[in-house]
């Protein structure tokens, strides 16, 4: 009995297979970009391929992210707070809260001790204190995005970056680095600055061991420690941080079938492209 | 006849059609903002009474040039109407001092959209017997003045009938409420808002008229799918335009209750019928249910805490409620300091909340999609 | 990880007097906590709420939280207050002022004493918190929502003001009724709190001294329209402690009567705040950047001095009939003429009373420009700058600006924007003086 | 001959691209446009070093040199500071003497000036923070649509249903347009939802400095043609755009230089 989560993300979409053991039978990433409809299709045959298996076998599909809503052969549209949660429920139980740094938007999200959700918060339209903003200021600075964590460890010093808004933090990366600030104090900076904006935007949940950190951000060391020094003690960090929310839809798909949900075979493969 | 769901429906869609076709027919049109601006004293002068809307699908294109845009979106959006004409039907503009930006919007109004009348009603801030009497003497200015402009007195018993005919509707509209009591609702909560917001630009007669076909109307029809969904109660300021509410159903709930400037805290508590009708509406109105009303403290902040927000607690337990978002037009400062302490209210009952601060923007409507559901999947 | 240290961002004062103003800004917390030691009663209160009379007169020590916000703003010691209040639920846009204050008390009460480094000693605990209508909407909500982290009586009061369309012979009455009445309430409520009746004497007693200090202090800026000019807004920024936060005390008296002297030197001899003045500018209204006060001296480096402001100057001194033989009725009286002194020019002139205030200080100042500072998250000090600047446009055609940021805090503001600005204002001065 | 020729530069230096323009008696000689980078110093030193290549220059023949926009104060080199809307102003009225307001439409800010039949600046106003008024904004869209700078205009002209955007934040604009995608919108009706957006705040600024016609747009901004189009409709007016938009603050620059006037 296997079962499909697809999680579309603003920049790359993740699926993953799992049999009813909830054991990995494949997951696959890939970018999300404008066409996302007709890449959401792309990626899960790609999965399908590996796993070795058609649609049809699948016992249940579930969709989250972002994207989950325009995705035809889907059985259920889940948020992908909820599928966090399950897919951290799974891998690290002792978890009470996870941080999920994404590209568009970060979500502090609490588990109760059933690794249920119990509180949930989201960046309110601001983009500092997510991926983008980090992002944006790589290109500013002329710098490779999965470089920052590395460059960041390497400051002394971090300057403060205190605008919030992306596009005027530009600014004052810009006439930092003309008064003589060094790129890694900056970076460094910029991590502080986006953990701090995390880390209290988490703080009016409770914060309570452990800690996860998921989604791109986690994957960035500089920020992670930077988070580690706002939470005051080591936090988790997943295996695939970028598969957890796709592995919790799938994992929620078993759910739906043990609570007898019946999947809408309707499914549909039309390739739904954007330009067309 | 069409029926009345879909003539209240046309009304929604275009609030100011039959204001306008009344304007024609030669009554005056006066139009205010709030809730503190008595419907009965309008009408007891034989004008129509017109609550000010803006347009939360409508950018706000022209505003900016006459308002700073850190003031609260929707009466930005509402002077945003009056610069492109869409107010000029009004005879009158009466605003209340209900918050700093009204007040301040009064005078910006008044010196670039001028209407043949306008006033200002200073609304104490403060709650308690010496409030009531200037509010009670604000209301009397209000009324001179409005003597003063038509050439006519004010009939005291002109005034009495129009305290009884409101009540009516208040009457009304709370039996229509009452629809949502049982599970499933006899009716969304999208649906509600639309017959509330219809009734703000006609006079309450026709208002009544119509929502009394309603409701046996909604009475007649086979009941919603059963499934169970989740009952929420909504907490805010201004939400003249269903799509919130709409979003709010369509992820897999039911809107039964709320505590809106748009909602029952513009008609839930009747007007006490007193030998001089003002002193009755003064009470009645000073006492509305609004962030920007301070109730005095009472001992403990427990008991305060109840003290202020007891009737929102018998509107959770009438109404069954499983969980209460609030949405708060950015830039409202009472809201956003009054919010967190009813959440601690509503958190203390083991009611879970949901608190969105967002744009008065329909088109921003659909990012809050994530918040909503992960919101009812959480708590359903 | 260690921050690297901040730039100056304080301003550099023309006065002397101005200078001393930090001493009477650290007494107040000062003796807040002193008071709190002695078990004196110490309350958390708003300036310029028409009451600062009384709060003196009954012996209760006043804790003024907005100035500490602003204090903390001024020592870059805003953030963890700030985050702190959001963390809580408070929206980013609601008043810095109440979020500094906010996040203070949830972190004092989190901590169980005056978190580490506050400036100034931070504040005390109070005994009772006592807001009010007068000025913005936040005054009195604040305090409620304090109840969260302090759970002391807490009362506020309404102070009202009519439109300035109302017919003033019509509402006169009723509105002066009210406000006695909102302060016979508050003094009850008081006496309740300390036990002890208001003296009227003492009130009187302190009436006297913050009307001479007021009266001082209005002498000193009409001697302000003296080119070059004596004495910058940035001071205006500092020494309006004493008006408003000594109201009722004999230091505030003594320390407009020192500045007195000193500008009326600095006039006579025709010392100027800067030695070429080119530009006089006019600070139209909205609170003062408290993080950023050196923007000031950036503006001098152009020879432009800030000549007056409108901030912070809420009122003229007006004459209250002798008729009246009661201190609580006269500071309702006195509070009513504050409120409507410019209505009348008003309703001859722009129909704007803040307007007429302006032309006014642009004609007797000799102003070659106006700026206006919106603060993000002040709807009261910021909404209606652009209608002002609209109507003042009908009668003048000197340049006008609005610098956009936030009187705390510094997320909402931008150096390079401001600078671009500022350069193109001055340039814009310059073409008309070459013109 | 050179020896009896006068030469002028104006530097621009702005967060996403540094301009130089060459003049002599006003006459554009030579114009260059680098990315800003990291080192702005570098760039600038750069960008000028190449206005004068192409002219057959060196440093020595210059008689001023002029440096504006936000990074003016890194310049590298001795100049003069002047803010750039005193300088967009002036090169608006050297290319379009008939102009009385002026639009600059710049990777980060929108700047809006109302000047004299002199080219001075009577009244400006400047996009705010977080505002939909920038170039910034519409890169980012592009961005996420595949679409090359170059192919915005021309593909938003093509719309027949434009989307109606709410948000003001550039970044925040990008999860609206996923969302847009998502619900099945056209590339082109989403630029031309942004183009709206931004000629509304454009406008909503070009109203507070009360327009007057001629109305000119330069600036990066000048280069997209649907967004010329809908800050036209959207202040119902026509507008005027410069040759090559992007350096004609640089060009204002080089004038002042030239004119030395007293600012």
């Amino acid at each position: 009995m296997p079962f499909a989560g697809i999680d579309i993300g603003s920049t790359m979409t993740k699926a993953i297979i799992v049999d009813h053991e909830e054991q990995i039978l494949a997951s696959v990433i890939g970018p999300t970009g404008a066409e996302h409809r007709h890449l959401a299709l792309k990626v899960m045959d790609e999965a399908l391929q590996k796993a070795g298996l058609a649609m049809e076998g699948l016992d249940f599909i579930v969709a989250t992210g972002y994207g989950r809503i325009s995705v035809p052969f889907a059985d259920k549209q889940i948020t992908e707070i909820t599928c966090h949660a399950r897919g951290i429920r799974a891998l690290l139980p002792t978890v009470r809260i996870i941080i999920d740094i994404g590209g568009q938007d970060s979500k502090g999200i609490k588990l109760d001790t059933e690794g249920k959700v119990a509180n949930f918060v989201m960046n309110d339209k601001c983009a500092a204190g997510t991926g983008r903003f980090l992002e944006v200021i790589a290109e500013t600075l002329g710098v490779k995005l999965d470089q920052l964590g590395k460059i960041s460890l390497t400051a002394e010093a971090y300057v403060q970056i205190s605008n919030t808004c992306t596009v005027f933090a530009e600014h004052e990366v810009t006439s930092r680095l003309a008064e003589g600030a060094s790129i890694p104090e900056i970076v460094a900076g910029l991590h502080e600055a986006i953990a701090g904006r995390v880390v209290n935007m988490v703080r009016h949940l409770g914060m309570e061991k452990d800690v996860v950190v998921t989604g791109g951000g986690a994957m960035n060391i500089g920020l992670v420690r930077a988070i580690e020094n706002k939470v005051g003690f080591p936090v988790l960090i997943p295996p695939e941080p970028l598969l957890t929310g796709a592995l919790g839809a799938a994992l929620a798909g078993h759910d739906f079938v043990r609570r007898g949900v019946t999947p809408d075979h309707g499914r549909r493969r039309e390739r739904v492209t954007f330009f067309q | 006849m069409k029926p009345a769901s879909i003539q209240l429906d046309e009304l929604y869609v275009q609030r100011d059609k039959h204001a306008k076709e009344l304007r024609d027919s030669g009554k005056k049109v006066i139009g205010y903002f709030c809730c503190f601006v008595p419907d009965e004293i309008i009408t007891a002068f034989d004008m129509v009474p017109y609550r000010i809307q803006g347009s939360q699908n409508k950018a706000i294109d022209q505003a900016d040039a006459y308002i700073e845009p850190m003031a609260c979106p929707f009466v930005r959006s509402c002077f945003n109407k009056a610069l492109k004409g869409e107010y000029d039907f009004l005879d009158g503009f009466v605003a209340p001092h209900s918050c700093d930006t009204v007040e301040r919007m009064y005078n910006i109004w008044c010196q670039n959209k001028p209407a043949p009348f306008n006033h200002l009603i200073n609304v104490p801030h403060m709650m308690g017997p010496s409030s009531e009497k200037f509010y009670r003497q604000e209301l009397d200015y209000f009324v001179k003045s409005l003597e003063n402009w038509t050439g006519h007195n004010l009939d005291t018993g002109k005034l009495r009938d129009a305290v009884r005919l409101y009540n009516e509707r208040r009457a009304v509209l709370r039996a229509l409420y009452d629809l949502r009591k049982s599970d499933p609702p006899l009716l969304s909560g999208t649906e509600i808002t639309a017959v509330l917001v219809a009734g703000m630009g006609i006079p309450a007669a026709k208002h009544i008229e119509l929502v009394k076909q309603f409701i046996d109307e909604v009475k007649g029809r086979p009941l919603p799918q059963t499934q169970k969904l989740p009952r929420i109660f909504i907490w805010g300021n201004e939400l003249d335009d269903i799509a919130f509410i709409n979003l709010v159903e369509e992820c897999g709930a039911w809107v039964v209750m709320d505590d809106l400037c748009t909602g029952t805290r513009f008609f839930w508590e009747d007007v006490p019928e007193t030998a001089d009708p003002l002193d009755g509406i003064a009470t009645r109105y000073l006492y509305t249910h609004c962030p920007r009303s301070n109730v005095p403290q009472t001992k403990t902040r427990a008991g305060d805490l109840g003290n202020r927000y007891s009737y929102i607690n018998d509107f959770i337990k009438e109404w069954v409620v499983n969980g209460a978002i609030f949405y708060i037009v950015r830039y409202c400062d009472t809201c956003e300091l009054e919010g967190p302490d009813l959440r601690e209210y509503l958190n203390g009952m083991g009611l879970p909340v949901l608190m969105i601060e967002d744009d008065y923007s329909t088109s921003t409507i659909g990012q809050l999609r994530t918040r909503v559901q992960a919101f009812l999947e959480m708590i359903g | 990880m260690e921050q690297k240290e901040q730039t100056k961002t304080t301003a550099v004062k023309g006065t002397d007097m101005a200078r001393k103003v930090r001493g009477l800004v650290k007494n107040i917390y000062r003796s807040a906590h002193e008071a709190k030691a002695q078990g004196k009663k110490v309350a958390y209160m708003m300036v310029s709420s028409q009451y600062d009379e009384i709060i003196r007169a009954m012996d209760v020590v006043p804790i003024p939280t907005e100035n500490y916000a602003g204090l903390c703003a001024a020592k870059r010691e805003m953030d963890r207050f700030l985050l702190k209040a959001e963390a809580d639920g408070y929206s980013q846009v609601l008043c810095s002022y109440a979020r500094i204050g906010l996040g203070f008390d949830s972190l004092r009460k989190e901590l169980g004493g005056i978190p580490e480094g506050a400036p100034d000693g931070g504040m005390p605990t109070p005994d009772m918190m006592l807001g009010s209508s007068a000025v913005c909407d936040p005054r009195y909500k604040w305090f409620q929502a304090a109840g969260r982290y302090l759970d002391v009586p807490t009362y506020s009061i309404d102070v009202v003001w009519p439109p300035v369309d109302a017919d003033l012979k019509a509402v006169r009455d009723h509105y002066i009724q009210y406000q006695k009445e909102q302060f016979q309430g508050l003094i009850s409520f008081m006496e309740q709190q300390t036990g002890k009746k208001l003296n009227k004497e003492r009130l009187w007693e302190t009436i006297r001294l913050s009307d001479e200090a007021w009266r001082l202090w209005y002498e000193i800026d009409r001697m302000r329209v003296a080119i070059p000019s004596p004495m910058p807004a940035q001071d205006h920024f500092s020494v309006m402690v004493a008006g408003y936060y000594y109201p009722g005390m004999q230091e505030a008296v003594d320390f407009y009567q020192s500045l007195y002297d000193e500008v009326k030197y600095k006039v006579e001899n025709k010392i100027g705040v800067i030695p070429n003045e080119k530009y006089r500018i006019l600070y139209g209204g909205g609170l003062p950047p408290w993080h950023t006060l050196w923007i000031f001296n950036y503006f001098e480096s152009f020879g432009a001095v800030f000549a007056i402001e409108r901030q912070y100057r809420a009122y003229d001194p007006v004459e209250v009939p002798s008729s009246v033989k009661d201190p609580v009725e006269f500071l309702a009286w006195r509070s009513f003429l504050r409120a409507t002194q410019f209505y009348e020019k008003a309703r001859a002139n722009s129909g704007n009373p803040t307007v007429e205030r302006l032309l006014g200080m642009i004609d007797r100042y000799a102003i070659d420009g106006v700026v206006f500072h919106a603060c993000r998250s002040c709807r009261a000090t910021t909404i209606g700058q652009v209608h002002y600047k609209n109507i003042l446009g009908r009668y003048t055609d000197i340049p006008m600006m609005q610098l956009v940021s936030d009187m705390v805090d510094l997320r909402d503001y931008s150096e390079a924007q401001w600078k671009a600005q500022i350069g193109a204002f001055i340039e814009t001065l310059a073409g008309r003086s070459a013109r | 001959m050179k020896d009896y020729i006068k030469y002028y530069a104006g530097v621009d230096i702005g967060s996403v691209s540094i301009k130089a323009a060459l003049v002599s008696n006003r006459r554009l000689i030579a114009a260059e446009l680098v990315a800003s980078g990291a080192s702005y110093k570098d760039a600038a030193q750069k960008v000028l070093y190449s206005v004068l290549v192409q002219a057959g220059l060196d440093a020595e023949s210059l008689s001023g040199v002029v440096v504006t926009g936000l990074g003016s104060e890194s310049a590298p080199f001795p100049a003069r500071q002047i803010s750039d809307i005193s300088c967009q102003a002036m090169g608006c009225h050297y290319l379009f003497p008939s102009a009385r307001t002026v639009i600059n439409i710049g990777g980060q800010f929108t700047k809006v000036a109302k000047i004299t039949p002199q080219g001075r600046v009577v009244d400006f106003l400047m996009s705010e923070k977080c505002v939909a008024g920038s170039g910034r904004f519409l890169q980012v869209i592009a961005r996420i649509l595949h679409v090359t700078l170059e192919n915005i205009g021309p593909l938003s002209l093509q719309s027949r249903e434009p989307v109606e955007f709410s948000t003001n934040c550039a970044v925040f604009a990008e999860s609206e347009t996923i969302s847009r995608i998502a619900e099945g919108a056209r590339a082109e009706d989403i630029l031309a939802g942004v183009h709206r957006a931004m000629a509304i705040k454009v406008a909503m600024l070009v109203k507070g400095v009360k327009m007057e016609p001629d109305v000119v747009l330069m600036g990066g901004g000048g280069e997209d043609a649907g967004l010329v189009l809908a800050i036209g409709e959207a202040l119902g007016t026509r507008i005027l755009v410069p040759e090559q938009p992007r350096v004609s603050t640089a060009y204002g620059a080089a004038c002042l230089a030239e004119l030395d006037l007293a600012l």
